[in-house]
């Protein structure tokens, strides 16, 4: 599939920020700036890279608890996500949401959804309202390995193949739920073989290479613009840190094991067949990486001299139109 | 029509209007509704109906249980009329994913019980997106089942567990009590912004009250008098309502003057409206069919105490269901649901009477 | 597969004591004796006799609110199911529970369920229970068509796939779930394909035929006996009457339909194969049913002869060792 | 080691024991049970951690959030140490067939806000099934899981719903408030034979207290008090019964003798404990950092204005969370939370002090 040269150097872009935006935030989560639980999900960029390359603001998706690659390569600003990660009034959600909840409404972001499985059937309703209104938009919801076993997953691919709904299905399959391997826990090899249950293409993809993603995410975009249904779509790919930024990956897997994984690299893996295929030079990969180093101290300046969100806003957004006077009873 | 002596609108304020089934009066607000807004469809198991054998020259049955939604499928097609699996979390998901980007949701969960099934999309989504994304959103869902005892549909179908969602902040929950508050209800919940739970008692789909013809709505978070009184304060929700306003009749019979406050919403909860009548009556039996832990008669209780403690003259009493799942065999059952006799004699007892 | 001739004749007089039962309760619920809600299962006979055939007192079954059926095959007393429905005292549950929650522990049957799949995960524990304690038992889940669109069956039928446990998940496709066709909310042909996501077998068998079910279900229990983990046993039958007693079919399926399903009607296909096999006579057969006949007046009988629970009964149950003062607040 | 000073099983009875935190006494009496009893398992995800690879030289990594059986696996294996995937309702709902057939299952639900997606498994069957069947069965289960917030996990893994659980008919729910409680209460639970929901909050998990040596249990359905005192009865419950001490310790420093109660159980709630103190006290404060609608602060407060409405001097005060989502920003969530200050200023009010 020949890419326009303005997405490939979006992908690229886009990968790297969702590296260094993990890496950075590890950091300063180390460093007691970010609050809270962080799930990073470098080592998985191509993946939703491959795929938000073919959607626009007014396609949707739905993300989990590992939801900042997802945030990222659907166009949210690094700045509003690092202050809300730090819990600042500037944040995407106020700092009311958190790493596991950031949204923006605007950009076609559902909200990342901290219950596992929790998001998927939003994103079937987000194109439930595409076909009801003919907005020939899609909607993608990503989820893990560990969510196929939720029984929500099984009801809402059901339902988006009884509907015949523009939906995406996109697991990352980074082989791990918290500690417990894939292999235990789903019996069977690709969990693209589940789609067999629904009657609907399932398509496995190497979930590290952003243009294989890209190539298999298209068909099943356009197949879903056009009319013909959902997709189940399995990326193999791999968490490079725990599952939270706490947690010690070595207890449950091996060094080696990661090697395997940390060699093929999206990253490095994109300059290589790019740059090799004479689309993108070194110096462009390089000017990009720059303005994303930039970009990405900037966002966690921004977060750092934002303010706290003011005291009163624990009592605000829990209903449209009713200000709500339990304010504790105190 | 016009009928003055069952006009809930209060005397003085004869509208036109009809004598109508509670299933007539939320079918009717339906396709009201539907006819409104583009964006309204409801969704559920066999809301429409034999669906996937149009082309075998089948359409609609059902109409949902107690045929809340019969017949609409051949007016507005199924487009709007949206059957589906029985796959609850998925399809209340949907419309909740349906409702954050731009539709106007109408669920039809058939019994209160199976919101087990689908409690974390309620809990998770419903509730708490819009306050954790920081008020980016609307989430303009309905849901309605039907609730409580006295059908013989025993442990698992009988359930009134409307004190669970009214605990849950984000999401508001109505008890309609006659035709004509389910319609306003109805019709406030589908154009509100917020996720709301109707509640249709099975004990009151088929009574009959007056109805005006007109479209009106009723404010969630309000409730009202539906008897007036001074010796003590009667507080109703949904079926328990007509408990108390039969209690009522009766006690006035015996020269007691009870006030029955119909809480019509339980989230918002009008807690003027019975704070006021207690300051009045100074005594008060809260009556609710649910099991009474944790229950809506434990916050009404609570509220009161709080709140109104200088006018009490006497105990707060509960008049609930006991603490145990719903029984089977009808006079159990019928033993389970707090009843007129069950208010009266507590009432009486309070008064000393 | 060769069948001993006292499980035919057992098959026989389980299937015909079913259909009788079924047949008398619709009249005795429209005549307003049997409280409640009647799902009747007449027409679906062959799929839990022929499962049944298999088990003992000490292997399980979980059941759903078509029950009755499952209830008989399961060597439940007519009596006391009869007693059950019409909600008195000598019920198998005291008359607390009636037709959608008959239950007898001492007999394997771990309770008809209301809740559309619920009942799924409690066989999944009981085979748990069985490997645990190596008693050698197997469980069966009976459930509808519409309950394999519920999440708690795909959870369960996978757990039992990662336990490979000693279960047999029965599904009895009558080609509705209430008004809705299998056709229009399973998107696959077979519902035994959907064992594919678990990596088990699925096996589709002619429900109206309880030979053909026993055969099928032997080798799925000997499987499982032998810790070969679970089976998807898929059974195509259908319903002769409405979802529930007050329920008219013919506003969702045609006349024809009906007319062709009844005409492979379990009862008398098992006559004409079992007798052309020379296997049973006439007679035989006759004697059942006479007796049968008999049984199911005395049921309906003692049902109408027994008293009604005492009041007391509403408050006892809800716990072992606490005496629940909360006696209604009145 | 004995220690007379933080004995909480009142003066004089001085034991042999050891300062342990809370997180150590649980997995102690995990053990405990799983040696004393082989029916007992324990089940959940990732309980045992890293399944799968033992062929791999890998065994046992997480034990759970917060460790709460780390290192088990290896001394009771896989068969009793159970690795589940990521499907609640699933092995909830084995975990009750098991116990329905004769084990014990011990289900770890990891945080509290995961009962949404198995809720239907606690409402329809572990609740229901000894009633439904007319007490033919037992269901000896026991959950555990982490409440309540203080941790920065936000809106969807911060939740102290027990108010829920104590509205159903047919289980009981525990509430520890210290290394003490939680070891009486697990053990109790688990010799239980009705399903037992045991919350653990999260900001109790490491703290330390004195926990005698040998086994003992806590009756179900049993609250201690934890200050004795005159003025005013606080009410507590999990993480809010250590706020009501150090309200209590700090009022007495300002010559205000506060009574605290622990509730330790909600379900049989013990309804006497706290009667009694308010009969003593005449005025009482309930502290509950679940938000306050049909909430277990209403339960109590509507129990002590119907049945100690005599002995009361004042108003029923409550102090609870807000009826809002937990929010994430740690300013925010701080407030979210009733702490110290709150009840010593309610209280203060409450007096007129
Ligand atoms: C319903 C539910 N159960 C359990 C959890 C705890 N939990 C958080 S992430 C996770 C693992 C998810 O695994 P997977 O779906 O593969 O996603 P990954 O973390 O690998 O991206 C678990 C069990 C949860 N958040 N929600
Ligand atoms: C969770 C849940 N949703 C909906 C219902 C209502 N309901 C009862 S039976 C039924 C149809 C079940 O269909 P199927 O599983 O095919 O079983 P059948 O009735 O055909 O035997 C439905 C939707 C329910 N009892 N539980
Ligand atoms: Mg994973
Ligand atoms: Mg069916």
């Amino acid at each position: 599939m020949a890419v326009p040269k303005e997405k490939l150097s979006w992908m690229y872009e886009t990968m790297y920020r969702i590296r260094r935006f993990e890496e950075r935030l590890l950091e300063e989560t180390a460093k007691g700036n970010a609050m809270g639980v962080a799930h990073t999900s470098d080592g998985e960029e191509a993946g939703p890279t491959g795929i938000c390359a073919h959607l626009t603001d007014t396609d949707w998706i739905s993300s989990t608890h590992r939801g900042h690659g997802h945030c990222i390569a659907k166009g949210l600003d690094t700045k509003g996500m690092m202050a809300e990660i730090f819990g600042r009034a500037t944040g995407l959600c106020k700092g009311k949401g958190g790493s596991m909840h950031i949204a923006d409404f605007s950009k076609g972001m559902l909200g990342a959804n901290a219950i596992v499985g929790a998001g998927i059937p939003l994103a079937v309703g987000a194109a439930f309202t595409a076909k009801y209104k003919q907005t020939g938009g899609v909607a993608v919801a990503f989820f893990g390995d560990g969510a196929t076993n939720q029984g929500v997953f099984h009801e809402s691919v059901n339902l988006a193949s009884v509907f015949k709904l523009p939906v995406i299905f996109a697991c990352e399959n980074n082989h791990y739920a918290q500690s417990t391997s894939v292999e235990y826990a789903v019996p069977v090899k690709d969990i693209a073989d589940r789609a067999t249950s629904y009657a609907i293409p399932g398509v496995v993809v190497d979930g590290m290479d952003a243009l294989a993603v890209y190539e298999a995410a298209g068909e099943a975009i356009a197949r879903a613009r056009a009319g013909e249904g959902p997709t189940l779509l399995e990326m193999k790919t791999y968490r490079y840190h725990g599952h939270f930024h706490a947690d010690i990956p070595h207890t449950y897997r091996h060094q080696e094991e990661e090697d395997i994984w940390r060699a093929k690299d999206p990253i490095p893996h994109f300059e290589k067949t790019v740059g090799e295929q004479g689309l993108m030079e070194d110096a462009e990969f390089k000017a990009i990486r720059d303005a994303i180093e930039t970009e990405i101290e900037e966002a966690v300046q921004f977060a750092i001299d934002s303010p706290m969100p003011d005291p009163s806003e624990l009592y605000t957004d829990v209903y449209v139109n009713y200000s709500n006077p339990l304010q504790g009873l105190r | 029509m016009t009928t003055a002596s069952r006009n809930p609108l209060g005397p003085g304020t004869e509208v036109p209007g009809r004598e109508e089934r509670y299933r007539d009066a939320f079918q009717r607000t339906l396709r009201d509704e539907l006819n409104r807004d583009e964006n309204v469809y409801i969704i559920g198991e066999d809301v429409a109906g034999g669906p996937g054998r149009e082309d075998q020259g089948i359409i609609d049955s059902w109409g949902g249980p107690f045929a809340a939604t019969k017949g609409l499928i051949q007016d507005f097609g199924a487009r709007r009329i949206v059957d589906t699996p029985i796959s609850e979390a998925g399809f209340l998901g949907a419309a909740i994913g349906s409702a954050l980007t731009g539709l106007r949701p109408v669920v039809d969960l058939m019994y209160f019980d199976f919101i087990g099934v689908a409690f974390d999309q309620i809990v998770s989504n419903a509730s708490k997106s819009r306050y954790m994304f920081g008020g980016q959103t609307k989430i303009p869902l309905t849901m309605f089942a039907r609730s409580g005892g006295g059908t013989g549909h025993a442990a698992q179908h009988s359930s009134n567990f409307y004190s669970i969602l009214a605990h849950l902040p984000g999401i508001k929950v109505v008890v309609p009590s006659d035709p004509y508050s389910v319609r306003g209800l109805l019709a406030a919940a589908i154009r509100d912004d917020d996720p709301v739970m109707v509640c249709n008692h099975k004990k009151l789909i088929n009574l009959t009250g007056f109805v005006p013809d007109e479209e009106y709505t009723i404010e969630l978070g309000k409730g009202r008098l539906t008897r007036v009184g001074t010796d003590v304060t009667l507080v109703g929700m949904s079926w328990t309502t007509e408990v108390c306003n039969n209690a009522a009749d009766r006690l006035k019979e015996e020269g007691i003057s009870a006030e029955v406050v119909d809480l019509l919403s339980l989230s918002p909860l009008d807690e003027e409206i019975f704070l006021n009548s207690v300051a009045k009556t100074n005594k008060v039996v809260i009556v609710d069919e649910d099991s009474p832990r944790a229950s809506m008669a434990s916050e009404v209780a609570a509220v009161i105490a709080e709140k109104a403690f200088d006018s009490l003259d006497a105990p707060i009493k509960r008049v609930t269901g006991p603490h145990t799942p719903v029984p089977y065999s009808r006079d159990l059952e019928n033993l389970f649901l707090p009843d007129e006799e069950d208010v009266i004699a507590t009432t009486k007892k309070l008064l000393g009477a």
